[in-house]
């Protein structure tokens, strides 16, 4: 069946993201929206917008009847899910069914097999796709003794990950049994405030560890190709920073071994559309187990499709509506061309502990030119709402080796400005810079080893140019003062006239 | 409030009132209901029902505006009574009496086709002036007769600047 | 004029003076010549000798500013006299006296790690906010007892809300 | 020998973009500017700036010994001159050997045996590079007669063409002898303009021409290779508004031919570095005739570079500092890919006979997202000059296929929002809407024959809205007024501020 109008049940950069290719395929779009929300910009890259809601995502984005019933209002046929929200919640996914809409993403039963980490530890199991050792359920109410045992039986350093988790929120590594209790309590509180559901297991971790993960996509007639791997191991607190392709590590024949088992994987499951397979690869042996498998597009996407050339979202698109993939897996591996690294901007303070600095953004400045794509959430004048995760948006870079795409990067993210809130641009520059990472020779624990020489701020010879600079223009303020023109940061912005605008209309 | 839209060469009449979800919009007997936030640098978010619109909106002169719908340029006037009077004072509705031909940017006069008192038809080319290593000819807006002419050959113009009048 | 600048802890002399290319600069006994332009949305174009610079500045309060100059972040005070008799008197060049710990920015207090009369050592976590899905701790800034405490578990605070305060 | 700093001699985006790879190689740059510049985008890429004079090109970027000098002052060891300006003077690339610095392009007899139009035609003849027919050389002072019994003898229409030309300017297409004459006074009164030599030569016109040019490049090895075709026949006035590669009608084997050909060419004047053999083709039989080398990098080499994912201007820093080619024309063949189209942003007025604009822009949005390049020699706040070329920037797509790129590009055109001057964007979005333009059935005829299609304004739907948003402006204005608080666009601007302080500075 043709798709003729498609809801994008989310927000922020992806939503941006997935409005555009719907514009290139000539196909409207319905955006939806909190109260936190309205001046967003992907509400102004849709063609309609429906509110579903107040702020917090529980009331609003996560709404499935909200969701159902926007795309009835508008005559939505199909709703693209983007990451996180209910792009992993099959009961979403039956509800489109249910309601004549074409989900675009796995059939709900792949998403239930896959969706939950210690059943998809199990299918894979029987697929004979290798497994971290780990207790395969979730720990029960009550159970946290035996839990505890169990710990110990595999040995420290342990994980313990949200059943229904991903994005690395809800997991917590524990070196020492005296802090077992508290990582569980912590894990489990930010399961359920994350995923509404708090049940959290247990899992050896695996030293000198890489994440890197296998880009699958199947359509609706038997077949299912490896889009090449992502290497995903610089994270901070188990939240990915920059990503590249290929990974420094994995040869042809691993990359091929590692597609093998993961489109394995997704056959065991019927599986539909894009998904991802992620792997733990040990650095030294290079032996890979399976960790999970994210049936949706992952935020990290442009990489793959730098290096081969395809709009992923696209191929969702045409195979949700029943099309064949138009590649074969020969062609992949004939296309992969070059080196490609993702840097994500998020609107957090480094030098404070990461702090999410939510805000107004009074200028952003992109970087342009040979190489560079952006996919933003944001522009000028764009409010960072508190509700939701701080990425506002991503800077990737493609070139013809990783070399020069490390240059390139840091070119780029020298040009990338946000004034009005703080962003972590000047930490990602300073990522690049480390050997470790120049040299390609890094594991997850990377930035927490790095921690002091990435945070440590350099003294820099321009110092007194930023002296001269603030003098000269605190000069032309007194001097305008004098000429009784005022002007402070609120009248100058577009934004502020727009916050007194919406305040109007409250008031009214 | 009440205002007169000139668009496309027609009158529309357009009443703006705040209203509880946002605005309402009288176009003749068109009611819009229209939830409006501001952007930064003059631009609008609309939605009026469930159709989402970026409006971006250049202020020009005497309530000229250029409003940029998605991707398609309007060109028009909004006008309160005072500004409408004006307006019509002005009497530039039509092409009747004297019509001046101005230097549209700034440039250099590089050839005068006319003399004053010649007779000139609608789309004659007048005055023909460079800029950007481009040459670029000023037309006449109607028929008539050149009464002034103030066009130098080799004169550096400023925009606005009065090359010819046609009447 | 004559400013007081403070960065990185240290005082600076600076004197901005127009001159005839541009400002004279004297920082300390150093003085550059500089040609300045303004570009759209608080921004410089310095050029110094030869050197070109672009300085993003992000005013803030009371002589606070932040410049970006190329892709180096430099936080600092700009001070004239009033300005800076104030900041004297504000006294916070140490951390002596009452402390007070705010909350950063909006969000919801999930656990409150000490009770008024508590002895913390200077570092140590008093408060759990959550913001973002992430939950960050706030420290205390010197050693010393919670003479206050204003920061309830479950709550909701808005950004600079006093949750507790160190003395 | 090493490069350790560049001079870049030129102005606007190519100036930005040549910034922008020099810093990837962490070479230092310094950027010249004319009294009309001093607040160019240009000038801040750089790491150093240096006045060269007032605002006229032939007092600043065109006087050699200014720039020589810069060089001096600045310590740069070589030059790169970007395109027009001096990038086809021999003898400023004289003064540079002269001074000891490296040219980057050509040696300056290669640029005087293919510089000049008359004796590249002449020089290709003799290296069997079929030719248009027409008069080998320039028409003489009191030569016009004679020239005109020539035009006659070729037949009409005739092309009138600038010797030292470039770009179109100094073009004149005559149909019939009774405008031979008028058409010869505008050509070299043109011809003199733009390259202060006022010679002109004649040329048969072909009928149905489609104009489509080679790349090429050689390092001082003895190595000289093709990097496929540029199709630039969408083209007003003979300047080019859209560029594409591949071409509709260059099958493999006339890409292959085409390609030796433009090699031959080369090495016939041992050329050094990017150079670009331009070709007129007969739409119909495809036998193809040598304009012109341009020996220089072209406005539009980011199509060459999205299909083969080179970084030409690197390619010309590594080749002038004595570099070898890394690749050889089999990898080329290998690499090239997908479809790239390339559309140029002037600041003009297609509703007024396509009238310069220059201005300020008062907000620059650019397009991102999945396959989208900006190259942009201005940003929000920027002054576009009267004195300069009127365009702004690039907008380049990629994709797998030519249709994709089309549809990515007006995705793009539509993100793209210049306010405070006209820009030729809804004008460029028509020309992908054309009909021809669609099936790449077109020659440089097209736009010229589609006119009116082209300049005819829809009456969009979207006029009510258009009205409402207007209004709803106008009455948050006067609500703002009546709060005593007016906002002229004057007061809200950082230009206007800027405006104010130089004004200031001035005034001193």
């Amino acid at each position: 069946m043709a798709i003729r109008k498609i809801l994008i049940a989310n927000r922020g950069e992806i939503a941006v993201r997935v409005a555009r290719t719907c514009k290139e395929m000539g196909i409207p779009t319905v955006a939806i929206y909190s109260d936190a929300d309205r001046s967003a910009l992907h509400v102004r890259s849709c063609d309609e917008a429906v509110r579903v809601g107040p702020p917090p995502s529980r009331e609003s984005y996560l709404v499935i009847d909200a969701v159902i019933a926007a795309c009835k209002e508008t005559g939505a046929d199909a709703v693209h899910p983007g990451y996180g929200f209910l792009s992993e919640n099959a009961q979403f996914a039956r509800a489109c069914a249910k309601a004549g809409i074409t989900f675009i993403g796995p059939p709900p039963e792949a998403m239930e097999e896959m969706g939950e980490k210690t059943r998809a530890r199990r299918k894979a199991t029987e697929a004979g796709v290798p497994v971290v050792p780990g207790l395969k359920e979730p720990i029960p109410q009550g159970g946290e003794a035996a839990a505890k045992d169990f710990a110990r039986s595999i040995g420290y350093p342990i994980m313990l990950k949200a059943a229904a988790g991903g994005g690395g929120k809800g997991m917590r590594l524990v070196a020492d049994p005296k802090d077992f209790d508290s990582g569980l309590a912590t894990a489990q509180r930010e399961a359920l405030g994350a995923f509404g559901d708090g049940r959290v297991y247990i899992e050896k971790a695996i030293s000198r560890p890489r994440h890197i993960e296998i880009q699958v996509f199947a359509d609706s007639h038997g077949n299912c190709i490896w889009l090449g791997e992502r290497e995903c191991s610089v994270q901070r607190r188990h939240q990915k920073v920059i990503e590249e392709t290929p990974s420094a590590i994995v040869t042809p024949e691993l990359r091929a071994e590692m597609g093998r088992v993961a489109v394995n994987a997704a056959k065991a499951v019927r599986y539909l559309g894009a998904g991802t397979c992620e792997f733990l690869v040990d650095g030294n042996t290079r032996t890979f187990y399976f960790l999970e498998m994210n049936t949706r597009l992952q935020v990290e996407h442009p990489v793959t499709e730098l290096c081969t050339g395809l709009d992923l979202v696209r191929w969702q698109i045409e195979v949700a509506a029943g099309g064949r993939l138009p590649w074969t897996q020969d062609e992949v591996i004939k296309n992969l061309r070059g080196h490609a690294i993702e840097a994500r901007l998020y609107a957090e303070d480094p030098s404070k502990n990461f702090l999410p600095s939510p805000g107004t953004i009074l200028d952003l400045r992109l970087a342009d030119g040979p190489g560079v794509r952006n996919d933003c959430g944001v522009e000028s004048g764009s409010e960072v709402p508190r509700y939701y995760d701080p990425m506002i948006g991503k800077l990737a870079v493609w070139a013809r080796t990783r070399d020069e795409a490390i240059a390139r990067l840091g070119r780029a993210l020298r040009e990338t400005v946000v004034k009005g809130i703080t962003t972590n641009t000047a930490y990602l520059r300073r990522v690049l810079d480390l050997e470790e990472f120049r040299k390609g020779d890094y594991d997850t624990g990377l930035l927490e080893r790095a921690k002091d020489r990435l945070l440590h701020r350099e003294r820099t010879g321009d110092e007194e140019i930023a002296l001269a600079a603030a003098a000269i223009w605190q000069l032309e303020q007194d001097q305008r003062a004098a000429l009784r023109q005022p002007v402070s940061a609120e009248e100058e912005s577009g934004w502020a006239r727009a916050g007194r605008l919406q305040a109007l209309r409250r008031s009214r | 409030m009440r205002y007169t839209a000139i668009i496309g060469g027609e009158e529309r009449i357009v009443e703006a009132t705040p209203a509880a979800s946002g605005h309402r919009v009288a176009i003749g007997d068109q009611v819009l209901e229209i939830d409006a936030v501001h952007l930064q640098g003059y631009a609008l978010s609309l939605i009026v029902g469930t159709r989402s619109y970026r409006c971006d909106i250049e202020p020009g002169k005497d309530g000229r505006v250029t409003v940029l719908v998605g991707d398609h340029i309007h060109q028009l006037e909004i006008l309160d009574e005072r500004k409408l009077r004006m307006r019509r004072a002005s009497g530039k509705f039509s092409l009747e009496g004297p019509q001046r031909v101005d230097a549209p940017m700034p440039g250099k006069v590089v050839r005068v086709l006319v003399k004053v008192g010649d007779e000139v038809q609608e789309g004659q080319g007048l005055v023909v002036v460079e800029a950007m290593k481009m040459e670029n000819e000023l037309k006449s807006p109607k028929a008539g007769k050149i009464t002034e002419l103030r066009a130098v050959e080799g004169a550096a113009v400023e925009s606005g600047a009065k090359l010819a009048v046609v009447t």
